[in-house]
């Protein structure tokens, strides 16, 4: 045991590891390298085996308007629920770290949607959406507005999807900023207070940057959700109307598994992997930074 | 700590054992049924009801039936069933699904399985509406079972409401609109009641394809490799669809949600909607108003599309199962149970004489409409149904959806379709 | 007094704006229970009179197998939870206490997961599964998910902030490696634990995606697939029966929130995912 | 004119009154301490001054005006934290210049007052740093220098030094009183440390359990300290505190009968005596046997035993002196304190026994 301590960490570590490892290899790594060498081969059926094409399926991709048009949804539901939903974010954790009243069931509100099932609450959401006899038609008309359609309008029905996902995640993204704040020494709200900083300048010069690195981690989070949750989608549009609220993931799923073309579902899933690593090193950036920032 | 690792190791096993969820048994032929139900209430009931009652009659052999989602879902898990080497020797599946299954070479022909002439003359027995979307190359390869198709419910109160006449719903596309003018109610910017509602979300396609029909257009060649989409008659019947909300306004504009289009009706915020005669029975139950069920209107002619799911026979099997399958089918398309079928679901009778069994004749005199989909197999035809059927479909939906939502004329909506249908296609000629 | 006013003005507004979006963010589970205990005929009208019921969740509860959904549900997280645990611990300590040889470019590969997470690679993973010939088992529901990055990632974090000297306390003592792992490390990172359990518990209670892939049966269906199944607009959308099963399908985890949300709120904090 | 004045300051924790009807005043440019253990109330005292906590009952006026409802910030006061509450991500100089900012105050004069200020608490080279690159003095001069910069006439500071070690205690200690000084400004400084209290303040106030014990200058603490608490809390080693029996001939320490100090009265006293009033002699005294000695260079703590009462007696330089060895404990009347051992209290009509006289 003694004589072979040099070798002893390393034999620990690599059995320690090697279950993990496996399974990460086998369904992160191993999949990944799988994508990328089934995006160069066509579709095999029956009677028609796959074969080896090239870029063939990357040419289609840019021809393909669908591709296009969901990938445009894609930014602006990013554009649309990751600002919101960590603004909302903050609000909510500044308002119920604070003293308020009922502040206990506040917070339960806040954080009730991140425990409910997307596709539970999306038949929900599709009431609330529903023309007529849906629940923003019914206030509407209180107040003496027209019926609107609004999923089924392609101009409202993505922003409908946005409204929902900031809905379904601003509570969960709430939690870290609740914890980055309680950590925060009083003190220093505080000295704010003597120097007769309103609540507004002390958040925006002080509580804010402080919180910088929930904020960076929050919005990694949020990017990745940008691109991950597409459950909605199965209960309120299908992607519809026209492709109009249909999101990235969501048409590579269609595609492997509605379609059955594994090879261009393959072809779109490395647009997404691309995606996810541009943000990759994008964090990596960030974690130097948060490292010399402590 | 040992007391909690034991039960803990108790508990693993328990659960190792459920979540494997080993195969076992073996009877002298066995029968692995895949079939697309959603809901696992009634409909599944009644289908195991059918199989118990085909064991009895025929003890050796065993049908273990696997409800497997929706239809798409049941396509993709049969299929992956049979690629990783599970065992299934028939399926009820998507009418539609046929190119998709002879491409992946998975299904046989019913020509090719059948020996007596009793029961070629079987394959005869069916509307032959019903049975189009099952025959492609001279062969048959899909039994028509779980059918339905498209008819008009109409609110008898609307309709005397708007001083219409409530046995007379609109036979022609013209009518629709004037009475669908009259029914249509407004109030200052608001309008409390639309005079028809045609669904453009779920299966848009599946609602197109009856208004070609009616301008007498079919959507596709009988090869599944030709799409008519830019066919004039085609662009009228989107045109003719788009106008109803935009120039008439007895429909609203946008897109209209297959799902929630019945609580709609039922709401009676419409006098009058488009819908699968699957629709019918919960209709019925929860309507508070007198309805009416009436065939689609024509323009040219009458015609709905039919749809819903087929018997297919999956060709990894041995003879001896193919048999026991055609067997299986033939026992749960008899005329008797076939009506029996059709009055505890609500799907069409997929054959004439059996709206001759005293159960159906009984059922259709006490309840009328039941007979309106059978009247109107007369003008049937396919559902839309191509090779990379998938694909197709999608284009043709995302072509009426973008014309219905205005963002493109109906004309430059299905010529861009047609000429990607072409695109997909070309191959297969 | 005006400023006095003032100031009482704006934090009474403000108290309001809070209560309002909290209101709305509760607003979805309300009507739930509206539409659950109530007829059909008043899911969308809301009178105040309206006969209560418990028909609906009679009809939901007869109409599909929650009993069995409940329990594919709970094998699965609990699956889940168990594997995490135990692989994401060995892991975690190895990259917490060991030098070893590609330590840094394993690392490396492990944070690979955070981005690529397994919702992304479908297509492939299915393949994968019936390669293996696990489609439709609660096991392969969960097999992509229990090496995860961010248990090892988070478990090596509070490990690394455990102090040396414990180590070194108990290896006088005498502990092997395996005892100072599950006598020092694992109870000193509870609340990462507790934390990073309730995580993983209710992301795979509420996962759907993947399960609606790769299972095809009753017996192995989870909740939301089930529930979806079941509340899918193709079949027409009937909000009374759809609500009601939702409420069933959350109860557990909503309840246990209800029980728990402090100690949830403070495990996260102790935990430091923040 | 008083720059602050308590009357009747009430401050309750749920049920628990931490504060009962506190009431002083602070002259303007005076350096007031508030002493006293944890938990006493000094520093819920010194934050309701700042107006961090509002108190519950009675009136603060600062410079005359009622300010007891009124936010911090229109207080007119600076403030030093224990912990300086520093913005870790401001440097230096936005840190000192935090309350400008709030106030926009123009830039020029910003920078003139930086300037000031920054040279007198020796910033000048270290504006551009972040928190995290000072050491615990300079932060502390950051905070200071922040609470500086507002020329404000009131200063609060809550144990400022408690985070730095005993050298830089010592020397910051003499800087902070110079610069009051220097400023004219009023301080009122919060401690338990009683040696950094006695070195500082003009007047201390010592508190104990929400309440005042004594308020004074620091000599009158040290020399007639109002209770046994004040006697007991003050001072390095404090007051020695005796206990006295009644005999036939009058009041005496208990275990030296022989040598009565006081006319009995029949009430219990305690007898205050300050080490370095202890003179050991050979001949006369209360005798007490010594024990363990203490040598600290200057001098050296003795401490003797009187039955089973410890004495502590600091005696200059280094005392050569015997463990066990019988000594006499000898001292100054009018340095003797006498309290009340029931009330703790100080009696100031005591009269002395005929021996001792």
């Amino acid at each position: 045991m003694r004589r072979v301590r040099s070798i002893t960490p390393h034999v620990y570590g690599w059995l320690l590891l090697t279950p993990a490892a496996i399974l990460l290899i086998a369904f992160t790594h191993y999949p990944t390298v799988a994508t990328l060498v089934q995006s160069v081969f066509s579709k095999g059926t029956a009677i028609r085996p796959s074969a080896f094409v090239g870029l063939n399926n990357y040419r289609l991709l840019l021809e393909d308007t669908v591709f296009w048009k969901v990938l445009w949804n894609n930014v602006l539901f990013g554009i649309g629920t990751i600002p919101t939903s960590i603004a909302l974010a903050i609000l909510m954790a500044v308002w119920v770290n604070g003293k308020l009243p009922a502040r206990a069931l506040t917070r339960l509100a806040f954080f009730t949607p991140t425990i409910l099932p997307m596709v539970a609450v999306a038949n929900i959401w599709l009431f609330f959406y529903t023309p007529e006899i849906g629940l923003l038609d019914q206030i509407g008309r209180v107040f003496g507005f027209a019926s609107h359609n609004w999923l089924g309008d392609p101009d409202t029905v993505l922003w409908c999807i946005v409204v929902m996902t900031v809905w379904k995640e601003a509570g969960f993204f709430m939690i870290f900023y609740l914890a980055a704040l309680q950590s925060l020494p009083p003190e220093l709200e505080e000295a704010g207070r003597l120097e007769g900083a309103s609540r507004w300048y002390y958040f925006r010069r002080v509580a804010f940057p402080l919180l910088m690195p929930t904020t960076l981690f929050v919005s990694i989070n949020a990017v990745i959700n940008s691109f991950k949750l597409v459950d909605q989608l199965f209960i309120l549009t299908k992607g519809g109307p026209d492709n109009a609220s249909s999101l990235l993931l969501y048409y590579i799923y269609e595609v492997a598994f509605s379609f059955l073309d594994v090879p261009y579902a393959a072809t779109l899933t490395m647009v997404l992997l691309s995606a996810l690593a541009i943000i990759a090193v994008g964090q990596f950036v960030f974690m130097d930074k948060r490292i010399h920032y402590r | 700590m040992t007391w909690s690792i034991r039960t803990a190791f108790v508990g693993l096993a328990v659960a190792g054992a459920l979540v494997l969820a080993p195969f076992s048994g073996a009877m002298a032929v066995e029968l692995t049924m895949y079939y697309p139900v959603a809901v696992g209430g009634p409909l599944t009931k009644t289908v195991d009801g059918l199989v118990a009652d085909f064991q009895k009659e025929n003890p050796d052999i065993k049908v273990n039936a696997i409800y497997a989602g929706n239809y798409n879902d049941a396509r993709i898990k049969a299929l992956a069933a049979l690629k990783s080497g599970q065992p299934a020797q028939l399926s009820v599946m998507f009418s539609i699904d046929i190119y998709e299954l002879i491409e992946q070479d998975a299904i046989v022909a019913f020509d090719d399985i059948v020996t007596t002439d009793e029961d070629r003359a079987w394959l005869d027995k069916f509307f032959p509406s019903l049975m189009e979307n099952g025959r492609t190359a001279n062969k048959t390869w899909g039994i028509p079972f779980q059918r339905s198709t498209i008819v008009m419910y109409y609110n008898k109160d609307a309709f005397r409401d708007a001083g219409l006449d409530p046995n007379q719903p609109p036979a022609t596309w013209d009518e629709l609109v004037t009475m669908g003018q009259k029914l249509t109610k407004k109030q200052g910017n608001n309008v409390e009641r639309w005079g028809v509602m045609i669904p453009s979300t779920g299966y848009p396609y599946w609602m197109f394809g009856a208004l070609t029909m009616q301008n007498d257009q079919v959507l596709m060649n009988g090869d599944g490799n030709k799409t008519n989409f830019d066919a004039p008659a085609t662009v009228e019947a989107l045109s003719y669809w788009l106008d109803l909300g935009q120039k008439h306004s007895v429909m609203p504009s946008g897109t209209i949600e297959w799902g929630t289009l019945r609580q709609n009706f039922l709401e009676q915020k419409t006098a009058m909607m488009w819908h699968s005669t699957g629709n019918l029975t919960a209709v019925k139950k929860n309507a508070k108003f007198d309805f009416g069920v009436a065939m689609l209107p024509a323009k040219k002619r009458r015609g709905t599309p039919t749809g819903g799911g087929n018997f297919y026979i999956f060709k990894d099997s041995t003879d001896e199962e193919k048999q026991a399958a055609l067997k299986l089918i033939k026992f749960l398309t008899q005329p008797e149970r076939t009506a029996e079928w059709s009055i505890k679901t609500g799907y069409i009778g997929t054959r004439p004489d059996a709206y001759e069994t005293p159960a159906l004749l009984s059922y259709v005199k006490e309840f009328p409409p039941a007979a309106v989909a059978r009247d109107q197999l007369e003008f049937a035809t396919a559902e839309l149904s191509t090779y990379q059927t998938g694909r197709v479909r999608k284009l043709l939906d995302d072509a009426i959806q973008a014309a219905l939502t205005g963002s493109k004329s109906p004309k430059d909506a299905l010529s861009g379709a047609q000429s990607e249908a072409d695109r997909l296609l070309r191959s297969y000629r | 007094m005006s400023r006095q006013f003032s100031r009482d003005l704006g934090r009474g507004l403000e108290v309001a704006a809070a209560w309002l979006l909290a209101l709305l963010w509760i607003s979805p589970l309300l009507y739930a229970f509206w539409s659950a205990f109530h007829p059909a005929e008043y899911a969308t009208h809301f009178e105040l009179g309206a006969p209560l019921t418990l028909e609906n969740f009679e009809t939901a509860w007869s109409q599909a197998p929650f009993a069995r959904y409940f329990l594919n549900t709970v094998l699965l997280v609990t699956l889940v939870l168990i594997a995490q645990f135990v692989l994401c611990t060995l892991a975690a300590f190895a990259f917490a206490r060991f030098e070893f040889w590609g330590r840094n470019f394993a690392f490396a590969l492990v944070l690979v997961q955070l981005m690529i997470m397994p919702e992304v690679l479908i297509v492939e993973n299915y393949t994968t599964m019936s390669h293996l010939g696990l489609v439709d088992t609660i096991l392969s529901i969960g097999l992509p998910y229990m090496a995860s990055a961010f248990g090892i990632f988070l478990l090596r974090q509070t490990f690394k902030t455990i102090p040396k000297e414990l180590d070194d306390a108990a290896r006088v003592e005498g502990c092997s490696m395996m005892q100072i792992l599950l006598k020092v490390y694992v109870p000193l990172a509870r609340p990462t634990y507790l934390a990073y359990g309730l995580v993983s518990v209710s992301y795979h209670w509420n996962n759907f995606l993947w399960p609606l892939i790769i299972t095809n049966s009753v017996t192995t269906r989870p909740l939301t697939v089930g529930l979806a199944i079941f509340g899918a607009p193709e079949s027409g959308v009937d909000w009374s029966i759809i609500t009601a099963a939702t409420l069933l399908a959350v109860a557990p985890l909503l309840v246990a929130f209800l029980l728990f949300q402090r100690q949830f709120v403070q495990s996260f904090m102790h935990a430091g995912i923040k | 004119m008083a720059a602050i004045s308590l009357q009747n300051v009430t401050k309750k924790w749920g049920e628990v009154t931490v504060i009962k009807n506190l009431s002083f005043t602070v002259e303007e440019g005076s350096f007031l301490v508030l002493l006293g253990p944890s938990g006493c109330g000094k520093s819920t005292t010194l934050r309701m001054i700042a107006g961090l906590e509002i108190a519950d009952g009675g009136t603060i006026r600062i410079m005359d005006r009622d300010v007891t409802h009124e936010p911090p910030a229109q207080r007119g006061i600076s403030m030093v934290f224990q912990s300086y509450a520093l913005f870790p991500h401001l440097n230096v100089e936005e840190n000192i210049l935090f309350g400008l900012n709030v106030r926009k105050v123009a830039r020029e004069e910003k920078q003139q007052r930086l300037g000031e200020v920054a040279k007198m608490v020796g910033l000048s080279a270290l504006l551009a740093r972040k928190p995290a690159q000072l050491s615990g003095g300079q932060r502390q001069r950051v905070a200071l220098a922040r609470a500086i910069i507002s020329r404000n006439s009131i200063c609060l500071m809550d144990e400022p030094l408690s985070n730095l070690d005993a050298k830089l205690r010592h020397e910051m200690r003499i800087e902070i009183r110079a610069l009051q000084k220097r400023l004219g400004v009023t301080v009122v400084y919060v401690t338990h440390d009683q040696a950094e209290a006695m070195s500082m303040a003009d007047r201390v106030i010592l508190m104990r359990d929400g309440d005042i014990d004594q308020i004074g200058a620091p000599d009158d603490l040290y020399e007639t300290p109002a209770t046994v608490f004040a006697a007991s809390f003050i001072g390095t080693p404090p007051m020695n505190l005796l206990k006295t029996v009644s005999t036939t001939e009058g009041t005496a320490i208990a275990g030296a009968e022989d040598h009565p100090l006081l006319v009995d009265t029949g009430k219990d006293f305690i007898i205050g005596l300050r080490p370095e009033h202890i003179s050991l002699s050979a001949s006369r005294g209360v005798p007490a046997i010594l024990g363990a000695s203490d040598y600290l260079g200057a001098d050296t703590i003795l401490t003797a035993r009187i039955q089973n009462q410890d004495v502590l007696v600091r005696v200059a330089g280094h005392a050569k002196v015997r463990t066990g060895e019988q000594v006499q404990l000898n001292w100054e009347n009018e340095n003797m304190c006498v309290f009340d051992a029931a009330s703790g209290r100080r009696v100031e009509d005591f009269r002395l026994s005929r021996a001792a006289a």
